[in-house]
């Protein structure tokens, strides 16, 4: 009897010891774990050579930063692409299957129903509109005129951008990789950049290639794949150019950028980037003068951003992926 | 006695031995040297190399510095020299260790088989111990049984509850469980009812039996009677009992009306007013859409109604008001359209405009909030309510996609980013699929899965609704389109079965009743046909008055509202 | 998390990339022609019937040298076929041991589809143990095949030793079809020690892993097999009702215990004195607190597998993700781990989320009590199957047990064929 | 001796009852995993990595239980840009686009560059020398068409039961792809 009541201690003590063991490494766990919560998540991949830090590169200095976001206009178009300004001061916006006719408060004036997708669109002086489909020019009235569909440019033709200006259409091509001038009834009147030219054509992987009308008697027209911004007369003549690649806030970042420009009444211009998506003010002459915004003002997503400044000198920039049209007014004295 | 042949054996035997003995010390030298590669290659990674790393950082600052691009690429050079030498001696190392060990076992295996020795059972435990052993075996059992018990209860203590704390997710008031307050309508009573748009859940299927198939409204023929409204509106009749309610308004007033089913004698009228808060402008709106789009409901002792103007109107069932108020003026570019809709005593307003689009679940007793979510997009659709047989899910459409939410608390069950263009169709449920579509987008087949969420089963994109709701059985889907077709869809892929143009556009949503579709158009054609893979039509009946609003159904009776008339058709 | 991948490719919902990019590419005037992209096709799909057809016939062979020939050696050469083909040159994956977890998921899923060859995997060494025993362990199983060449010094293990551990296989069967069905992935893939030799390569732990189980072997027998393997439970339970098991005699046993000390497994039963040291009262007493105990067991095994089922949670990726998910929210945290940043990324909703999570743990809180409830059941069934008293003449093999490994063949002095070997030896 | 004889059959008959129900069970079990295998009918799949979730991660270097990963970077032609400033094969801030070691993202120099024409530069990947560690994957995705992906080769990869790297890739980028169409390249060709 002696000897079983010794031998029931001896196990009551080790099943105890083991309990207590159990609720101690319990609490060890709770504890490691509150650590292991809160400290370095990403460990066990490969070392610091690997990482390519892109977030770095979308940092900007906040020194640089001279813009500031006013409230956005709703696109109301679905997949929007293009943005332009009519006479009176609304919003164009294209889409995938119709043009938006938009005050700037707002509420949608008009809608017109496409045929087409809707790449780049202009408007003239009278309210007709330019539309880029993807392979030719339509022509669309608001009162009510049918509409007119000029000829395609060719099987490899992707337009990009459009402009109007007197009796000229100007089209940027970028899967000919050339810029058209076309008359109001839609013929051909010269082409700008082709590879014979001497200076090796223009330079576009992707499909952005813009241009946009300057003030005096200029079209600006980028060349991505060369990070530049071109100027031509109106009748083709190769004029001056400026621009650099880099990741740096002067440059142009990655393979083909800018994607999209445009020219305030002062001659100083507007681009936009995708990658590091970022929106930048340069001179006439092309120097930096700040970012207007960087890339924590968009998502990550967006791939070219259509750029418009109106008559309050405020850039308007078309973000696709919020179907918005973003405003932005520059705090900077522009005429240096 | 030895023989040769167990001479030869024992040598045989002895070299075997001695080579195995052999292979493992070559092994062991191979493993030491592959752990010690590996522990190089672990401390300092050519490709790693922190004095590359650092150079690379130094150039970035100095770009023109020539020097330092030579310092680099040879250093590169170096480093990647190394990485793939230190790889090629890892494999090297592996074979090698591979080798030596089959060849180590090899030889053990021949030496083993060459053995004469064997066991000797001289060394085995006494039969009796078998007893013991039995006994080893048991504690054995029990101490691993203790064991597993003290790691549960180890487990117990550690265990990460922070999935507990997750609730600060979602919003504060979803956590307080909603208890009505007042008796909620059975189900039977609302299936005998049409309580709120779109039929007792919101999805387009009437429970009704005896429902007229034959009239004209020129000729009077089948028509119970008519009832000239005082104002115009788009929304749609609702019916509970003997009583039918509509809206009606336009920027002078704000009306909800209260008419005797049987005899269409108009009981009552609810002038909106003294809303707090509502500051009495007006909003911009389409003229198709107008101040009184959005259907009321009704829980049977209450009448809900909401209007273009953001005004939230409870009425009594005589009309007398009971609680107000004022959401915000509505942003939303044709007219704020939504109807409402309640579940288990709360009152489901959807508010989405371009900007603080949200839904809330108000007290129908009182107005107050229970819970609010926002949401993500404009839309003029409805919430429908259904019961998945799982769980009830409150689906909502917005102009990206459809999102479903527990009616109870607002928390989101499941979101498919599925439409686009501008959302008004109302969502449809049928047989584990919901099915949404907006005009400019695409129609979607959305099968609820195990876990909770959906798949899309199939999308469709060719003719698509702009105005009317889907309706659905298990088997098809209706869709009545801009294009003034009907569509039929098959309910599991998405094939067409058929389409059927009509004379004019439908703006009300088809209603299915004794599986018949009643579709009526905006000349107040009603289109009959059956809910069949082909297209077989029943009757055509005109209504002699245009009409937009979705028609009500009852035991016998269809209420049908044209553009200044309400009708009582049946017996 | 397999199971969801398998439910993704499925639901055709990622059929196919994008459409092709409607860019142009840049005209080259050198006549330059773009290369296509190459893909190297995948294994056909017909060697994988190959591959049971192998296994098929290994087991059929194994069998008939167990059971027909009663050849160690036989059974040794088998063993190496196995190292080579199944481990080595398939490289330890078409696994029997594995495709639990796939049958598992299957199951519980109806999305989870699994193709034929896994099932016949599965079900092959299943039927052939019911008819002649774990010959699947004795030579074909790769995982088995390379800890046998690994044997030898066995030693006994102590009964306490090899009662504890012997749960261990219950409880990883019932963790890979626990994992398996919620979703969480094959764990039983995830920690097989043997997979990185077969392969030349792997994480440290498991080279680390498969070397302490490959020296370990050297003493204990075949550790994985006997105290880990989920798939022994089931072979093991299919052995016990075998037809023809191997036998250590192909005639009468003459009691010389040379195999009780020739089986390094610790499968031979020996025969038992004619009656048992302890008086009946005693004997009957403990039977019936063993039978007494076994509704204990079971409550107390589901009440622990329900306190495990949080800690079996956090090893589901969604549960995990979710609960780093709410730990950021709460702290506003802005360092994110690589999945939460990722599923940021895609723009689901939080509280979806936290839904999908709070329905795996609500299975995890099912499947956990369950599986504490038959791990309970499983340890009283043993202790009133050791209170029973059985009486044996001779010694006879624990069927469930034997990996028909045939090593205790070689000693029976009795009917070899021949009558030479162990006895004559024996006699020296 | 006879009651030991009828003890055995008993015992004999007891274990044939207790196998043909097991058998019986693994025959229902067949049975209805054959029932869900009708609806996948002679399915096979293998592991693949769907481009347009992967998070460039660089798990895919590290995690594969074979080494160098089974995971290989693929360029698809199509949809290349062909640039002299490739976003995959230089650093972000390169100044002159060369082939300089300075220059190079790539850590093993697995992405090779060839001239084609003013201003055109073919870009390949040298798969015995590409390690997956996505880094030219993010930067022609981050600056570039992202012709550059993480596709599973199939000629390494062991198509394990559960892929190692499937259970670590945060972005969910692994399933399985039936073994007929077993990528999934971009610019749509196989």
């Amino acid at each position: 009897m002696d000897m079983n009541r010794k031998e029931q201690i001896r196990w009551g003590a080790i099943w105890l010891t083991v309990a207590v063991v159990a609720v101690a490494a319990g609490l060890l766990i709770r504890a490691r774990r509150q650590a292991a919560l809160t400290t370095d998540p990403r460990t066990g991949e490969l070392g610091g050579a690997f990482r390519l830090d892109v977030s770095a590169l979308n940092r900007i200095d906040p020194g640089l930063v001279i813009g500031a976001e006013k409230e956005p206009i709703p696109a109301l178009v679905e997949s929007p692409h293009a943005l332009a300004l009519d006479a009176a001061g609304r919003l164009i916006v294209g889409g995938e299957n119709e043009i938006a006719v938009i005050e700037t408060n707002g509420v949608v004036r008009t809608r017109l129903p496409m045929p087409f997708a809707v790449r780049c669109v202009a408007a003239d002086e009278d309210g007709t509109l330019y539309a880029g489909h993807v392979d030719h020019v339509g022509i669309y009235r608001t009162n009510g005129v049918p509409a007119v569909q000029w000829p395609s440019l060719g099987t490899n033709t992707v337009l990009t951008s459009i402009a109007v200006a007197g009796d000229n259409v100007w089209v940027a091509d970028a899967g000919q990789r050339r810029v058209w001038r076309l008359d109001k009834q839609g013929r051909v009147l010269s082409r700008i950049g082709d590879k014979d030219d001497g200076k090796g054509g223009f330079i576009i992987p992707s499909p952005h290639f813009d241009l946009a009308l300057g003030s005096v008697d200029e079209l600006w027209v980028v060349d991505p794949g060369r990070h530049m911004v071109i100027s031509f007369g109106r009748d083709g003549a190769r004029r001056s150019a400026w621009g650099r690649g880099g990741a740096d806030p002067e440059g142009f970042s990655g393979c083909c950028n800018p994607t999209d420009i445009a020219i305030r009444t002062d001659g100083s211009f507007v681009t936009s980037e995708k990658g590091l998506v970022r929106v930048k003010l340069y001179t006439p002459a092309g120097a930096l003068m700040g970012v207007v915004a960087g890339p924590d003002k968009f998502d990550a997503e967006v791939r070219g951003l259509d750029l418009v400044v109106d008559g309050q000198g405020r850039i308007l920039v078309l973000d696709p992926v919020r179907v918005q049209v973003r405003v932005f007014e520059v705090n900077v004295q522009t005429n240096k | 006695m030895e023989t040769d042949r167990d001479k030869t054996t024992q040598v045989v035997r002895s070299a075997a031995l001695a080579g195995a003995g052999v292979s493992g010390v070559f092994c062991l030298v191979v493993s030491v040297l592959l752990l010690v590669n590996i522990l190089q290659l672990k401390l300092n990674d050519p490709l790693n190399a922190p004095s590359l790393v650092a150079l690379r950082a130094q150039y970035a600052g100095q770009p023109s510095d020539e020097s330092l691009k030579v310092q680099i690429r040879a250093l590169d050079l170096m480093a990647r020299r190394a990485f793939f030498a230190s790889q090629q001696q890892l494999r090297l190392g592996g074979f090698l260790l591979l080798g030596g060990a089959g060849v180590g076992i090899s030889l053990l295996i021949l030496a083993g088989l060459l053995a004469t020795a064997h066991p000797d059972p001289r060394h085995l435990p006494p039969l009796e111990a078998i007893w013991a052993r039995r006994a080893g075996l048991r504690r054995g059992l029990k101490l691993a049984a203790g064991a597993l018990l003290a790691l549960a209860l180890a487990a117990w203590i550690g265990a990460d509850r922070d999935l507990g704390r997750y609730q600060v997710m979602t919003p504060a008031s979803a956590r307080a469980k909603w208890v009505p307050a007042i008796p909620v309508p059975s189900p039977a009573e609302r299936l005998k009812n049409w309580p709120n748009f779109r039929g007792p859940d919101g999805n387009g299927v009437s429970p009704a039996r005896n429902i007229p198939t034959r009239w004209n409204g020129k000729t009077g023929e089948g028509i119970k009677w008519k009832l000239t409204l005082p104002r115009a509106g788009f929304s749609s009749p609702i019916v509970w009992g003997k009583r039918i309610f509509l809206t009606a308004g336009d920027g002078a007033a704000r009306e909800i009306y209260g008419v005797d089913a049987d005899r269409g004698t108009l009981l009552w009228t609810a002038v909106v007013t003294n809303v707090p808060g509502a500051p009495g402008e007006l909003p911009e709106v389409a003229e198709s859409t107008g101040l009184a789009a959005s259907t009321p409901a009704t829980d049977g002792e209450r009448v809900y109604a909401v209007f273009g103007t953001g005004e939230l109107f409870c009425t009594d069932w005589e009309g007398r008001p009971v609680w107000s108020r004022f959401l915000g003026k509505p942003e939303n570019h044709y007219g704020h359209s939504s109807s409402l809709l309640v579940v288990d005593g709360l009152l489901i307003v959807q508010f989405d405009g371009t900007s603080r689009a949200r839904v809330l679940a108000l007290d129908s007793r009182t107005g107050r909030t229970v819970w609010e979510r926002e949401r993500p997009a404009v839309s003029w659709a409805s919430p429908i309510c259904v019961d998945t047989g799982r769980r009830k899910e409150l689906i909502l459409c917005d102009s990206v996609g459809v999102e479903s939410y527990n009616p109870a608390n607002g928390v989101t069950w499941w979101r498919q980013d599925c439409l686009g263009g501008e959302a008004a169709p109302s969502a449809a449920y049928a047989g584990g699929l919901v099915f949404v579509a907006s005009d400019f987008a695409r129609a979607s087949g959305l099968r609820l899965t195990g876990t909770g969420g959906v798949e899309v089963a199939w999308q469709w994109e060719e003719a698509l609704p702009d105005t009317a709701s889907l309706l659905a059985t298990s088997q098809l889907v209706f869709m009545a389109t801009r294009d003034r077709a009907v569509v039929c869809l098959k309910a599991k892929d998405g094939v067409r079965l058929w389409q059927q143009e009509f004379a004019s556009q439908c703006y009300a949503s088809p209603i299915l009743a004794e599986n018949r579709v009643y579709a009526l158009d905006r000349d107040g054609v009603m289109h009959i046909f059956e809910a069949a893979e082909e297209y077989k039509p029943v009757a055509t009946c005109p209504l002699g008055e245009n009409a937009g609003a979705t028609p009500a159904f009852a035991e016998g009776r269809i209420y049908i509202r044209g553009l200044r008339n309400l009708y009582g058709i049946g017996e | 998390m397999g199971l969801f991948l398998y439910l993704f490719c499925l639901s055709g919902l990622v059929q196919g990339a994008e459409p092709p990019s409607r860019f142009p590419k840049p005209e080259f005037e050198t006549g330059y022609v773009q290369p296509l992209t190459q893909c190297p096709a995948p294994r056909a799909a017909y060697l994988e019937w190959v591959d049971v057809g192998v296994l098929a016939g290994a087991l059929a062979l194994t069998a008939w040298l167990a059971i027909r020939k009663r050849s160690r050696r036989g059974i040794l050469a088998m063993t190496v076929f196995s190292i080579l083909y199944f481990g080595f040159f398939r490289r330890g994956c078409i696994c029997p041991v594995g495709s639990i977890q796939n049958v598992a998921a299957s199951l519980s899923s109806t999305s989870f589809l699994l193709p034929w060859t896994v099932v016949l995997l599965f079900l092959l060494p299943l039927v052939f143990a019911l008819f002649f025993g774990r010959v699947f362990c004795a030579a074909v199983c790769p995982l088995g095949a390379i800890q046998d060449v690994m044997i030898r010094r066995p030693v006994r293990l102590p009964r306490v030793v090899s009662g504890a551990l012997g749960l261990i296989p219950y409880l990883a069967l019932g963790l890979a079809i626990l994992y398996a069905v919620t979703g969480a992935g094959f764990v039983v893939c995830r920690h097989d020690p043997f997979v990185g030799f077969f392969r030349l390569g792997g994480t440290v732990t498991m080279l680390v892993s498969g070397a302490v189980f490959l020296l370990l072997g050297i003493f204990v027998a075949r550790p994985y097999c006997r105290f880990l393997c989920p798939y022994s439970v089931l072979l093991n339970w299919a052995a016990r009702f075998a037809a023809r098991p191997v036998t250590i005699t192909p005639d009468e046993c003459v009691n010389c215990r040379l195999c009780e000390a020739s089986c390094p497994f610790d499968c031979i039963l020996p025969t038992t004195p004619d009656r048992p040291p302890e008086t009946r009262p005693v004997a009957r007493r403990r039977l019936g607190w063993a039978v007494a105990l076994v509704p204990a067991a079971v409550m107390l095994g589901a009440v622990a597998g329900f306190a495990m089922h949080t800690v079996f949670a956090a090893g589901h990726p969604v549960v995990r993700l979710a609960g780093r998910i709410a730990l950021e929210e709460r702290l506003q945290m802005r360092e994110y781990t690589l999945e939460s940043e990722a599923f940021r990324g895609t723009g689901q909703p939080l509280a979806q989320l936290d839904a999908e999570a709070r329905a795996i743990l609500a299975r995890f809180r099912i499947g956990s009590t369950v599986m504490g409830g038959v791990l309970g059941l499983v340890v009283g069934g043993q202790l009133v199957g050791l209170a029973l008293w059985s009486r044996r003449k001779t010694y006879e093999i624990d069927n469930g047990n034997c990996l028909s490994c045939g090593r205790c063949f070689e000693y029976c002095p009795v009917g070899r064929p021949g009558g030479k070997g162990a006895g004559q030896d024996h006699g020296n | 001796m006879k009651t030991l004889n009828q003890n055995l059959t008993r015992r004999e008959f007891l274990r044939g009852i207790g196998r043909y129900s097991l058998l019986g069970l693994l025959g229902w079990l067949g049975l209805t995993l054959g029932r869900g295998l009708r609806r996948g009918k002679g399915t096979e799949y293998v592991w693949q990595i769907d481009p347009e979730k992967c998070t460039q991660c660089g798990r895919c270097a590290t995690a594969c239980v074979l080494s160098p990963s089974a995971v290989k970077c693929v360029h698809a032609y199509v949809v290349c840009g062909y640039c002299n400033l490739c976003g995959g094969y230089h650093q972000p801030n390169t100044k002159t686009p060369d082939t300089a070691a300075e220059n190079q993202l790539c850590p093993t120099a697995a992405l090779r560059r060839r001239f084609i024409e003013e201003p055109y530069y073919q870009y390949d990947v040298d798969e015995a020398l590409c390690i997956g560690c996505a880094k030219c994957v993010k930067g022609c995705g981050s600056f570039g068409n992202g012709s550059l992906f993480l596709q599973v080769r199939h000629d390494r990869c062991a198509n394990c039961n559960e892929c190692a790297i499937a259970a670590q890739c945060p972005g969910e980028a692994f399933a399985r792809v039936r073994r007929s169409r077993p990528y999934r390249l971009r610019g749509g060709v196989a």
